[in-house]
């Protein structure tokens, strides 16, 4: 019996050496297999500026959700940012350098995202972390980003907790954040919908609940006559929608995502209850919500396609319409057929192109041979308007981003603009105020001008 | 016996100790986030092994205890300013009462019965974080802000730090679950494993002894936690899903059931295995969408072929690979470890227990 | 079907066990056609392994396993009650979740796919008659059956199976003396009247050998004895040494 | 009132899709006593299988059929190919082989299907029902997910009671032993009753995805509730899995519309419901375990 014990714990002691060796092994194939960081590591302190670059390459990281119940539309945006960035890299890249794009799995769950950034920052030691997507994933890396004084750049999430230049100094949003996007629709209700009942549907998270925030600074409470929130987990919203349509409401503002939009859809259909729908951009994506709603369009008596049950959605949009009059369209799609012909060009593909064209804005503002730091202040010395309709908000003191949209209605597919852009800050007293500028058009080439 | 032993057992441990400290310094940071992260989910997975491999009780809930560990951990730190030791201990105590209350309602609770209840709670626990937001911040969690002691001096890596925090924790926990798995106690879980009635002839109170079970793993789920905590720097409802009880009761199978080395082999392999396969899958320049689902479906397949060709586990082939060379003494304790295969009987042959009887009398 | 001289159930030199134990070394026993033989010896001498082995529920090692001069050895029991041999295993050999009748049609689960309704529905018949007690019940759930009826039922079904050899398991296992006297002329019956060969396993020698016509004694899963009935219930030796009377 | 009707049959329609579920399971755990906790994922597989045909035919029925079909072929063979190795070893081996290839699923139809969603025509008009003006909250088509699996249970549980082979696969549930020395191919059986559970399944997908769309995940939750479901009906009876699911889907449904914030409760609820009624009866509402205890 003791001699047993004595060899299992020596063989346990053993063993452990051993697993831990494999472990040793396993770190040097993979830093080996992953592009550009196996020289970075040896190489990067004698030739390169800063960690993730070298004389050829700009290693770049980012997490995403492209596997688990996140991965819906939210795994095509890296691909479209990695599109636009082998377009960049295949016109002379940044300063000749090649941008490679090194994106994670976390399956939308904070620790695999902890273990996936640190293992980015660590083991690839890529330059920055790009675009780092959804909001409880990011909050389990920012404050290790900003320890390691790692640049934290355009996170693809609209919580405004990303603009805190004093805690966060490495960390900038980049999409319009769900607050001002709630104080803007909830302005068009106030103006166009006054007297009328009013119901919420919202995602149970900082998405939804930002946005009600919003939403509650510009609608009186008093005509706010039910609130109902949803589990992404949990399709059956049929409750949620009878309960609106039991307190009579004559519009529906949902912050949903494109899913949940076209179910709310779905059940009102079930209970003959059609209110106005005012949508916000996330949820709205006319090119996913077409498709979605199509099936319930064809068995729905009439023989209509999926865009005429989403006609008429009111939604508000800080990119520009997917109309081929756009000149970003035109740029967009010319590279999603040349590198990613396969994914839908939609919302998300738009706005993961648009996103990497803003990076590619910064690094060429970042100069020739940028440290780490040159990134952050490049950015926050104030960054050219993009693709975005309105302007970017960065300063030493500004962290948030795009900080306005207009108004649209769906029709035929297609987001039509109604008025001009406006644009508002995140406090409930900032008024909204409207955008005297113009868009930009994409430059001929395609790619920013430093 | 146990006192005899009990020496050893921390000999083996500071070994263990020594070696994690060596490979700390030697390897390169991110290698000390994956010791950490080993050693958070050898500490839960090691409760889990004892309660399912020795007590014989499944649980697909053992990620909940996790959060309520990490939960009151965060908080204490949040709210209290309590140094991390003393959450640790506080959050051990928590999940403990937890554990008692959830081992009551399960001490009557058989096979899938008891799964689907366990099941449930991982599934229903991290849903109150929204229905509380104001106390759990829904899904963004509370955040955990862990620094290295200044004496380290400022450019001493945090996360080797962490490593070394969750290595002891995890070793500790391994020395005390040891002992008593092979204690008075860890007896009474194997009988009343493998058969309550005889058990309970013998005096052993089968009620209480099951419910110690889950107490035991709650508590080692409820380190976890906190340890977790502080590895991530987030406790969030995200991280403590279906899909992480599912991946401790798997780690715990596929090490090998009862067996606490057999904890630190499941947990290498959910740890390592999914970042290993990842990185050779993106290096290969495939579309994200098929690259990004090869580890997942890897995964699986390793799972079902360990569970063919290793019906113990990895421990199980490990220790048959060891008799090898030492000798058959090795068996008596695949034997003991693991669970007794009766409770479903194969539809071929299966013998009724007396003809087993007359068979080996 | 057999010609009277070639035994209807031979056993040469059968080995078998369970992992590492040897329940059953070398074993040799043949069974006369419409002959009742007794297998007997202590708890543990081997008694149930040897009818598991012949009904294919544990596979042998080694040795034969003769059915009409054909061996059988290493075949499933699904094979094996096709070939003729039926198993009524100590103990839960009812199935409570089902009905009597439920129990029964169970038993001509071997029956080829080709018979007719009009035939099973015959044999019911026939197996209600000879059990009137299991006809009573037909509708109920075995579990509703006393400890003799259950005998009854279990037997009724192996029968169903139209079987040449029946190996029967203690029979007589906690039934009352009278309900045990009644299985008892039953089985008799069923090798004088059916001509059924049947390897009767019993802990109780004095009765066992009382029916059988011949014997077989085994020890620690060797065969120590094996002669007629008469003989083996005489030595008084033999009777104490193994049999406990 | 009228709410409390709309939320009674949106209930009934989502109850009757969690009791479908729990049937598969509870004909797996009656032949096996293994629960199959890759049920979920292989609904998922059959229902991507269904999207394909119908966008390539046009023809709703042709993928349901072919779903179906590919429910029992699914479940045969991973029966005989992974399940079957695992029948002699520790039980709870085979229940990782089933984790493990719900795993392995989810990663296939990630490969070969991708990861965004899919929509699913419906067999019939989604628009709502009304009684004279009143909504009621259902369509034609949820009057169909609950008449599809009314008479599918209808039939199955029939097939048990009357047929020979229903008796077979009962006998080969209850005492395997019995049946294989009364000539039953257990074995045999065990495939069968795995591609019956295959095609519950199936049909339980291409009901469900209409309301959910289809991803890799997209069963999880869907699975979860059947097994609850399962759970509080009792294993062993396939009764106690319909009203199982009949019990949770209206709970479900009141606690979703009537509790303040009920959203966020809504698998706090399922839990309380589960604790309860296995409180008070271990083995499930219907256990057969009194039967058993004779």
């Amino acid at each position: 019996m003791k001699r047993t014990h004595r060899r299992r714990w020596q063989a346990a002691a053993i063993m452990t050496v051993a697993a831990l060796a494999v472990a040793a092994c396993s770190s040097s194939s993979t830093s080996s297999s992953s592009p550009g960081s196996g020289s970075t590591s040896s190489s990067a302190a004698l030739t390169a500026s800063a960690p993730g670059i070298t004389a050829t390459t700009i290693t770049v990281g980012s997490h995403q959700p492209l596997t688990g119940p996140a991965a819906p539309g939210y795994s095509e945006i890296a691909p479209a940012a990695n599109a636009y960035f082998s377009y960049v890299n295949a016109n002379g890249g940044v300063f000749g350098r090649k941008i490679v794009y090194k994106y994670l799995d976390d399956g939308y769950d904070p620790t695999k995202t902890a273990s996936v950034v640190h293992e980015l920052v660590l083991q690839n030691n890529v330059y920055a972390i790009f675009n780092g997507l959804g909001t409880p994933t990011h909050l389990a890396a920012v404050s290790f980003l900003n320890a390691q004084k790692v640049p934290d750049v355009f996170v693809a999430s609209g919580c405004e907790c990303w603009n805190d230049p004093s805690k966060y100094p490495q960390t900038f949003g980049w999409q319009l954040d769900y607050v001002r996007e709630g104080k803007i629709l909830g302005n068009y209700v106030k103006q166009h919908f006054a007297g009328k009942k009013v119901a919420y549907f919202y995602q149970n998270d900082e998405f939804g609940l930002d946005g009600v925030k919003g939403l509650d600074m510009e609608i009186p409470s008093s005509s706010v006559v039910s609130r109902q929130s949803y589990v992404p987990t949990n399709t059956n919203i049929a409750p949620a929608v009878t309960a609106m349509h039991a307190a009579g409401a004559q519009v529906v503002v949902a912050f949903s995502i494109p899913a949940f939009t076209a179910l709310l859809k779905l059940n009102s259909l079930k209970l003959g209850y059609s209110p106005t729908l005012v949508v916000s951009s996330v949820g709205s994506d006319p090119i996913t919500l077409g498709g979605l709603v199509t099936a319930y369009a064809k068995q729905g008596g009439a023989t209509v396609n999926g865009n005429q049950l989403i006609n008429g959605i009111i939604t508000d949009a800080y990119l520009p319409a997917l109309s081929t009059s756009d000149s970003w369209y035109v740029l967009f799609k010319k590279i999603h057929d040349q590198y990613e012909p396969k994914a839908p060009l939609d919302g998300n593909f738009f706005y993961g192109m648009s996103v990497g064209y803003t990076f590619v804005q910064a690094m060429l503002k970042a100069g020739k041979n940028p440290t780490r730091a040159d990134l952050v202040t490049a950015i926050q010395g104030g960054m050219p308007q993009g693709p975005a309709v309105a302007p970017y908000s960065y300063s030493s003191s500004d962290h948030a981003g795009i900080t306005g949209a207009y108004m649209g209605v769906i029709q035929n597919g297609v987001v039509v603009q109604q008025g001009s852009v406006l644009v508002t800050d995140t406090s409930a007293s900032g008024a909204i105020t409207t955008y005297s500028g113009t868009e930009q058009q994409a430059p001929a080439s395609g790619i920013p001008s430093p | 016996m146990t006192m005899q032993t009990l020496p050893r057992r921390l000999g083996a441990a500071a070994v263990t100790a020594v070696i994690v400290w060596f490979l700390s310094v030697r390897l390169d940071t991110f290698r000390d986030f994956q010791i950490a992260q080993v050693a958070v989910y050898v500490t839960a997975v090691a409760g889990l092994t004892v309660l399912t491999g020795l007590s014989g009780q499944i649980s697909l809930g053992n990620g909940a205890f996790m959060a309520i560990g990490a939960y009151a951990t965060a908080l204490l730190l949040l709210h209290l300013n309590w140094p991390f030791i003393a959450a640790l201990v506080a959050s051990a105590v928590v999940t403990a009462v937890a554990g008692g209350i959830v081992g009551v309602a399960a001490a009557r609770l058989r096979g899938p019965y008891l799964a689907g209840a366990t099941l449930m709670l991982g599934v229903a626990l991290p849903a109150l974080a929204f229905a509380y937001q104001g106390v759990f911040g829904a899904d963004q969690g509370l955040n955990v802000t862990f620094t290295a002691p200044a004496f380290l001096g400022a450019t001493f890596p945090l996360t080797r730090w962490q490593a070394w925090v969750s290595t002891v924790v995890a070793l500790v926990t391994l020395v005390l679950l040891a002992n008593l798995c092979f204690s008075r106690i860890g007896r009474n879980w194997r009988a009343v494993r493998d058969d309550e009635v005889a058990a309970a002839l013998d005096g052993v109170n089968v009620a209480v002894t099951r419910i110690l079970a889950f107490v035991v793993s709650a508590v080692c789920a409820g380190l976890a936690g906190s340890l977790l905590a502080i590895v991530t720097s987030l406790v969030a409802p995200g991280a403590f899903t279906i899909t992480l009880s599912i991946a401790l009761l798997t780690a715990a199978v596929i090490g090998g059931l009862g067996s606490l080395p057999g904890a630190l082999w499941g947990s290498l392999l959910i740890v390592l295995v999914p970042t290993y396969v990842t990185d050779v899958a993106t290096s290969h320049g495939l579309s994200s969408s098929v690259g990004s689902n090869i580890p997942i479906a890897a995964y699986g397949a390793i799972l079902i072929l360990v569970m063919l060709v290793f019906p113990q586990g990895i421990q199980g082939g490990l220790v048959w690979l060891l008799r090898l060379f030492t000798g058959p003494d090795q068996k008596t304790r695949i034997a003991r470890d693991a669970p007794a295969p009766h409770v479903t009987p194969p539809a071929d042959e299966a013998p009724a227990s007396q003809h087993e009887k007359e068979g080996t009398a | 079907m057999s010609s009277g001289t070639a035994p209807a159930l031979a056993v040469e030199e059968l080995v078998a066990g369970y992992g590492g134990v040897i329940a059953l070394d070398r074993v040799s026993i043949s069974a006369g056609t419409a002959a009742i033989t007794a297998v007997l010896g202590a708890n543990g001498a081997g008694k149930t392994t040897l009818l598991r082995a012949v009904s294919g529920m544990i596979r042998p090692r080694r040795g034969r396993i003769l059915l009409d001069g054909t061996d059988q050895a290493g075949r499933s029991p699904e094979q094996m009650v096709r070939a003729g041999v039926a198993h009524v295993p100590e103990g839960q050999g009812v199935i409570p979740e089902l009905t009597v009748e439920e129990n029964l049609r169970v038993g001509m689960m071997s029956w080829p796919r080709g018979r007719s309704r009009a035939d099973r529905a015959a044999a019911l018949d026939e197996a209600f008659g000879r059990f009137p007690p299991l006809a009573e019940r037909r509708r109920k759930l075995a579990a509703a059956l006393s400890g003799g009826e259950r005998q009854m039922l279990v037997i009724a079904r192996a029968l169903l199976a139209r079987p040449h050899v029946l190996l029967l398991d203690e029979p007589s296992l906690g039934l009352a003396p009278r309900v045990m006297a009644q299985v008892m002329d039953l089985v008799v019956r069923l090798s004088r009247e059916h001509g059924i060969t049947i390897i009767l396993v019993e802990q109780n020698a004095r009765s066992a050998l009382a029916i059988a016509d011949h014997g077989v004694v085994l020890n620690l899963g060797r065969v120590v004895a094996a002669a007629d009935a008469a003989t083996l219930a005489a030595d008084v030796a033999l009777r104490h040494h193994y049999l406990g009377f | 009132m009228v709410e409390f009707l709309q939320f009674t049959l949106s209930g009934v329609s989502f109850g009757m899709i969690y009791a479908a579920v729990a049937l598969s399971l509870v004909l797996i755990w009656r032949g096996t006593r293994l629960l199959n906790y890759a049920q979920g994922g292989m609904a998922m597989i059959t229902t991507y299988v269904a999207i394909e045909v119908i966008y390539h035919t046009g023809s709703y029925w042709a993928g349901f059929v072919v779903a179906l079909a590919a429910g029992v072929l699914l479940g045969a063979i991973c029966q005989l190919t992974i399940i079957r190795p695992t029948m002699n070893k520790p039980p709870l081996n085979a229940v990782i082989v089933t984790i493990g290839l719900l795993i392995l699923l989810e990663g296939l139809a990630g490969i070969f299907f991708g990861g965004q969603y899919r929509s699913f025509p419906t067999a019939f008009s989604q628009t709502g029902l009304k009684i004279n003006g009143t909504p009621l909250g259902v369509s034609r088509f949820d009057v169909f997910v609950v008449a599809a699996v009314l008479v599918t249970t209808l039939v199955l549980a029939a097939a048990f009671r009357y047929t020979s082979a229903g008796l077979r696969m009962r006998a080969a549930a209850f005492n395997a032993t019995i049946a294989r020395l009364s000539g039953i191919r257990v074995a045999r059986v065990l495939t069968v009753g795995w591609a019956l559970a295959g095609l519950l399944g199936a049909l339980a997908g291409v009901l469900v995805t209409p309301s959910t769309f289809l991803y890799p995940n997209s069963m999880d939750t869907i699975f979860v509730f059947g097994f609850t479901a399962a759970v509080i009906g009792g294993l062993d009876s396939p009764v106690g899995a319909v009203v199982g699911g009949l019990l949770l889907g209206l709970a479900l449904s009141y606690a979703g519309g009537y509790l303040h914030n009920g959203s966020n409760l809504v698998p706090v609820v399922a839990l309380v419901i589960l604790v309860v009624v296995l409180m008070v009866r271990p083995d499930g509402l219907f256990s057969a375990t009194q039967v058993r205890r004779v």
